[in-house]
C-alpha cells in the first residue's frame, strides 16, 4: 500500500477539497471517483449530479460517460436537461462544479474551444457542453487538469467559460452571485485564488517537487503563497477505497 | 443523506412564520389540507398565499384570518361555483381586508418558472388586449431583440415555504407522483423552504427503482411529513378520490361567515391532528373515496454491469 | 325522441361547429358533451385537451372538474402544466379552444372578472384561469354561453380575454397569429363575426325563435346577417348519442 | 386517430428534403442511427443539422457529404475522444467546408424551449464574460425590465424535422420514454415535422395505462417507424447498451478519411436497411449488448366511475 501515483493523490486532493460539501455537479473519469472517494470520507451527504440530468447514481460499473445507461438504472432521479439547467445549474442548487479544461490563464478563465483562430483553429476542441453554465452557476468551482505549460497560458485563445475574469477580478457576470473557481487541482501541485486580485496562487507542492518545476509548467510569472505548503500523501484509508472499490481496474494507479 | 421525516406540527412550527409568503399547490389533486389545518391551528397570520386556483384551502384559511394577501389566477371551487369566504373578503372586507394581486394561469405558470430557474423574468405572449397589466403593475411588455414585437413579462416568484404533496417519497425527500402534476416540481424549486406530504413513506430502492418518476430531487426537500389522506378533500391519484361531497357542503355552509367560523371550530380548531380528523370523518367515508386498481404496465431500466 | 331542449341543441350546435378539428381545449359541462358528440360525428381525430395538461381522456365518469381523476386513468397523456401552456397552447397546437364568460361585448371580448370596478367589485368572479391564453393562443376559439342582456353587454366592466378588440379590429394581440373568436353559441341563436369589421352577427336562429326576441337580450343594436337561417334541428342520431352515451343522466335533457 | 406507422424509407423520402434543417436528437442515449443511415443511402444535400452533441451520427453524416452547417454545442465523442471527421471540415475542409453556430448546452436546451413555445427569444444567465458572442451574433443581451440587469437571450429554434427515438409509441405517435430524457420533448414541439422511431410499436392501451410516462403525444407526431436496435450504436435505456466497442474503433478509423468512406460504403451505402445492417453485426453481437432486468414497481392510477 505504500507508494501511489500522482493520479491517485490527485484524486485524493479532489476529494478533500469537497468536504462537507451537499451537491457537486460532475463528469465521468478522474474527477467522479475523487467524488465517489469523498462521499466515503469527508462529504457522507454528497449527491453527485451529472449534466445528464442524473442525481444520487449508484452505477454498476465505472461509467464510460455522462450519458451511460448504468447512471440511470438506481439513481435517485433522472431529470429533463431543461430541469437541469434551469432548476438546478441556473437555480442555484449545485454547491460545487467541477471541471476540466484545455487551457487556463491566470484568472481561472478556461478554453475548451479552439486553439488558435476560431475562424481557423489549429485544433477544433469539443467547445462548451454545459462548462459554461457549470462556471457560471455552480456556487463555486474546482479545476482539475494536469500541470504543463501548453494548458497554464498567459491568454486564451478563447474564453469558453469565465473564471474571475480580469485582472481586477472587478467584473461579475451579470445578475450570477457565485464565487467562481476556487482551486485548481494539478498533478503536481495546487493552487487557490487570491482573495484581494483573484489571480491564482500556487498553495501546495506535491511531495518532491519544488516550485522552481511547478512554476516552470506555467506560463506567466506565478504568484506563490506565503505560506507554501506541501500536499499530505494520501492516507491508507483513502489508498484502500480507491484501489478496492473505485479504481479497481488499477487505471488511476 | 439525512434524514428529513418529522411530523406536521414540527414541520409548520419550524418552517412556517407569520408574514411569510406560502404556496400551497397542486391543481384540483394534491392540495394538503392537512398542512393548512395546521397552520389555522398554530394562528398563524399575515400570510401571503399564493395559489393557481385557491380552492377550498385558501378559502378556510382567509376566513381563519391568516392571510394578508392571495397571488393567484383562478378564483373557483372546481366544478361548483364560487370561493364564498374570498369573495367575502374580496366584496366586504369580512373577516378583513385581502390584497389580490392576479394573473392568468399561465402567468402564475411563468411566475413559478421564472423563481425555479433564477430567471429576472419570464416572457409569455399574453395580456395584450386586456385589463389585466392596468390593475396588476408587475406584469410589463418588453421588446424582443429580434424582431421588435412587444411581449409580456411577469417577475419571478420565491416563496418562503412550498407545501407539496404527492404519493411516496424515501426519508430523504425524493417524491414521486403520478396523475395531474400541475406546477409541484416548478414551486418546489422556487421556493425556499420546501415541505413534502406524503400518503406513503417507503424505502429509497422503490424510488431507485423508477428514477424519472420522480418529481421533485430530496436535493432541494427539507422535510419530509407522513400523512395518509393528508389532501383530503381534495385528491391523489389512485389513493383516494375527491370527497365531492364536501366541495358541494361548502358551497353551501360558507356563504355564511358564522357557519364557516362554526365549521372551522369543529373541524379544525377542535381537532388535535389530521388523524383526529378522518376519525371524525369516519372511516367508512374514506373507504367510499377508494378507487378501484388500474395498474400501469411494469417496465424494465435494465442492470449494466 | 322528439323534442329536444334548448341544452341539447347548444350541444348538437358546438359539436357541428367542431367538424373535422383535431385539437380542442375544453372545460366540463356542456362544452365537454358537445365536443364527445363531435368525436362521434362529425370530428373522429379530435382530440380533447384540458387544461390540465390531459389529452385524449377516457372518463369512467361525467368529470366534475377539469382535475378529476377520471379524466388521467386512462388518458394518453398527462403533461405538466408548464408544458400545456407553453408547448400546446402558446405552442399553437391548439385548433379551438371553447370559451364561457360572464360577460361578452359585441366584438368576442369576454370579462370573467369582475362585475363593477375591480378594486370594489359589486361581484368577484373566477378570473381569467386559463381564458386569457385560450383566447390568445387556440387558432380561434368557440364561445358557449347562455343568451341574456346581463350577458352581451355594450360595455365590459373587465377585459380578462382578448376578442376582436376594438371597433375597427385592427390590433391584433403582438406576435400571435390566431383568428380570434370564430362564432358564439347560446340557447337561442348562433352568431358569427363579421370578416371585415369583426362585429358580432346574428346569424341563425334556433326554431320557433324570432330576430326580435334574441335582439332583446343583446344590450346593442345588433347586427344581422343577410342571409339569416334557422337552425337544423337535433338529428335523431345526434340525440340518441347524448341521450344514451353523454347524458344517460339526463342534466341536459 | 389516423394510422401513422410507416417504414423508415417512406418516412425520410416523405418528410426529409435536401436544405432543410433536422434536428436527431437524444444525449448519449436514442441516438438514431437507422434514419441518419437512411438519408445518407437517400443521398440528401445541403443539411443543416441541429444536434447538441453531434457525436458520431452526425460525424458520419458530415463525412458522407449530407451537411452544410451543425447547430451544436459539445463535439465529442462521449468518453472516446474527439469526432475526427467533423474536425477534418472544420480544420481542413474535407469532403467540405463546414458551417458552426455555436452554442452552450443550455443555449441550445434555450432554443429548442423556444422553438417549442413559440417564443421570439428565450432568456438566459449565460454568455457574459465568454466569447461566444463574439463568434456568434445570434446570441443577444437585453435589459431585464424590473432591475435593469443585462441577460443573454437565444433565438427559436424550429427544425424543418425532429427524428426521435424511445422504447415505445402507439400507432398513432403517442410515445413513451424513460432513461435520459434529454431535450426529446422540447425538440419535437419546436419541429415542424417530427418522426418518431421506436424499439416497440405497443397497443394504445400500454400507453393508457401510464399516461405520466407519454414523453410525445401524438398529437405532434407525424410518422411512427419501428426499427429495433434503431439507436445502435447508441443505446435505449432497458433494452441494450451502447455499443462502446464501435465507437472506440470509430475514433481509430475516423483519423483517416479513406477508412471513413469504405466504412460508409460496407456499413451504409452497401446495405439496404437497418435491419441489413443489423444482420451484417451479427446476432451474438447484439445478445451481448442486451442489459439484465431491473423492473420499476407498479403504481396504480385508479378507476374512478
Amino acid at each position: 500500500m505504500s507508494g501511489y501515483s500522482a493520479s491517485e493523490l490527485m484524486i485524493v486532493c479532489a476529494a478533500r477539497a469537497l468536504r462537507g460539501v451537499r451537491s457537486v455537479l460532475v463528469g465521468v473519469g478522474l474527477p467522479n471517483i475523487a467524488c465517489n472517494l469523498a462521499r466515503r470520507t469527508v462529504a457522507p451527504d454528497l449527491e453527485l449530479v451529472y449534466e445528464s440530468g442524473v442525481l444520487g447514481a449508484r452505477p454498476a460499473r465505472l461509467p464510460l460517460s455522462i450519458g451511460d445507461p448504468t447512471i440511470i438504472s438506481g439513481a435517485r432521479s433522472v431529470m429533463p436537461m431543461p430541469d437541469l439547467f434551469q432548476y438546478l445549474l441556473q437555480g442555484g442548487r449545485i454547491e460545487v462544479g467541477l471541471l476540466g479544461t484545455a487551457q487556463i490563464d491566470r484568472f481561472g478563465n478556461l478554453n475548451t474551444t479552439v486553439i488558435g483562430e476560431y475562424a481557423a483553429p489549429d485544433v477544433r476542441l469539443p467547445g462548451s457542453g454545459g462548462a459554461c453554465e457549470i462556471a457560471l452557476h455552480a456556487r463555486r468551482t474546482i479545476i482539475i487538469t494536469r500541470l504543463s505549460r501548453r494548458t497554464f497560458v498567459e491568454k486564451l485563445d478563447f474564453r469558453t467559460s469565465p473564471g474571475h475574469l480580469e485582472l481586477d477580478g472587478s467584473r461579475p457576470p451579470s445578475g450570477v452571485a457565485r464565487g467562481g473557481p476556487g482551486q485548481v487541482i494539478t498533478d503536481k501541485a495546487l493552487f487557490t485564488f487570491d482573495p484581494e486580485s483573484h489571480e491564482m496562487c500556487l498553495q501546495a507542492l506535491y511531495p518532491g517537487l519544488t516550485r522552481e518545476e511547478v512554476c516552470g509548467h506555467v506560463a506567466w510569472p506565478l504568484k506563490i503563497a506565503d505560506e507554501l505548503s506541501v500536499v499530505e500523501p494520501p492516507g491508507e484509508n483513502e489508498l484502500a477505497i480507491i484501489r478496492e472499490q473505485l479504481d479497481s481496474g488499477g487505471m488511476y494507479r | 443523506m439525512e434524514d428529513k421525516l418529522v411530523d406536521m406540527r414540527s414541520a409548520i412550527a419550524a418552517y412556517v412564520q407569520d408574514g411569510m409568503t406560502l404556496a400551497i399547490e397542486g391543481f384540483t389533486a394534491f392540495i394538503c389540507f392537512a398542512a393548512a389545518h395546521e397552520i389555522i391551528r398554530q394562528g398563524r397570520r399575515g400570510l401571503t398565499l399564493a395559489r393557481m386556483t385557491p380552492d377550498l384551502v385558501y378559502d378556510q384559511m382567509v376566513a381563519a384570518g391568516v392571510a394578508k394577501k392571495l397571488i393567484f389566477s383562478y378564483l373557483g371551487n372546481p366544478g361548483v361555483g364560487s370561493l364564498h369566504c374570498i369573495r367575502r373578503a374580496v366584496e366586504h372586507s369580512i373577516p378583513h381586508e385581502l390584497e389580490l394581486e392576479e394573473y392568468s394561469h399561465f402567468g402564475m405558470v411563468g411566475r413559478y418558472i421564472a423563481g425555479a430557474s433564477q430567471l429576472p423574468f419570464y416572457p409569455l405572449r399574453s395580456y395584450s388586449g386586456t385589463d389585466l397589466p392596468r390593475v396588476n403593475p408587475a406584469i410589463r411588455f418588453i421588446a424582443d431583440p429580434y424582431e421588435g414585437t412587444e411581449i409580456a413579462v411577469v417577475p419571478p416568484l420565491h416563496p418562503d415555504v412550498a407545501i407539496l404533496h404527492a404519493q411516496r417519497a424515501d426519508r430523504q425527500g425524493n417524491t414521486q407522483a403520478w396523475g395531474i402534476l400541475g406546477v409541484q416540481k416548478e414551486v418546489a424549486f422556487a421556493s425556499r423552504k420546501v415541505i413534502v406530504v406524503v400518503e406513503d413513506v417507503v424505502d429509497e430502492e422503490v424510488i431507485r427503482a423508477d428514477p424519472n418518476r420522480t418529481l421533485i430531487p430530496g436535493l432541494v426537500v427539507d422535510a419530509v411529513v407522513h400523512v395518509p389522506f393528508g389532501a383530503h378533500p381534495s385528491y391523489v391519484q389512485g389513493y383516494y378520490d375527491r370527497d365531492n361531497k364536501m366541495y358541494q357542503e361548502w358551497d353551501d355552509l360558507s356563504r355564511d361567515a358564522d357557519r364557516v367560523q362554526a365549521w372551522l371550530q369543529e373541524w379544525v380548531y377542535a381537532v388535535e391532528d389530521h388523524q383526529a380528523y378522518l376519525d371524525k370523518l369516519g372511516a367508512s367515508r374514506l373507504e367510499r373515496l377508494k378507487p378501484g386498481s388500474a395498474p400501469a404496465h411494469s417496465i424494465d431500466y435494465g442492470v449494466y454491469r
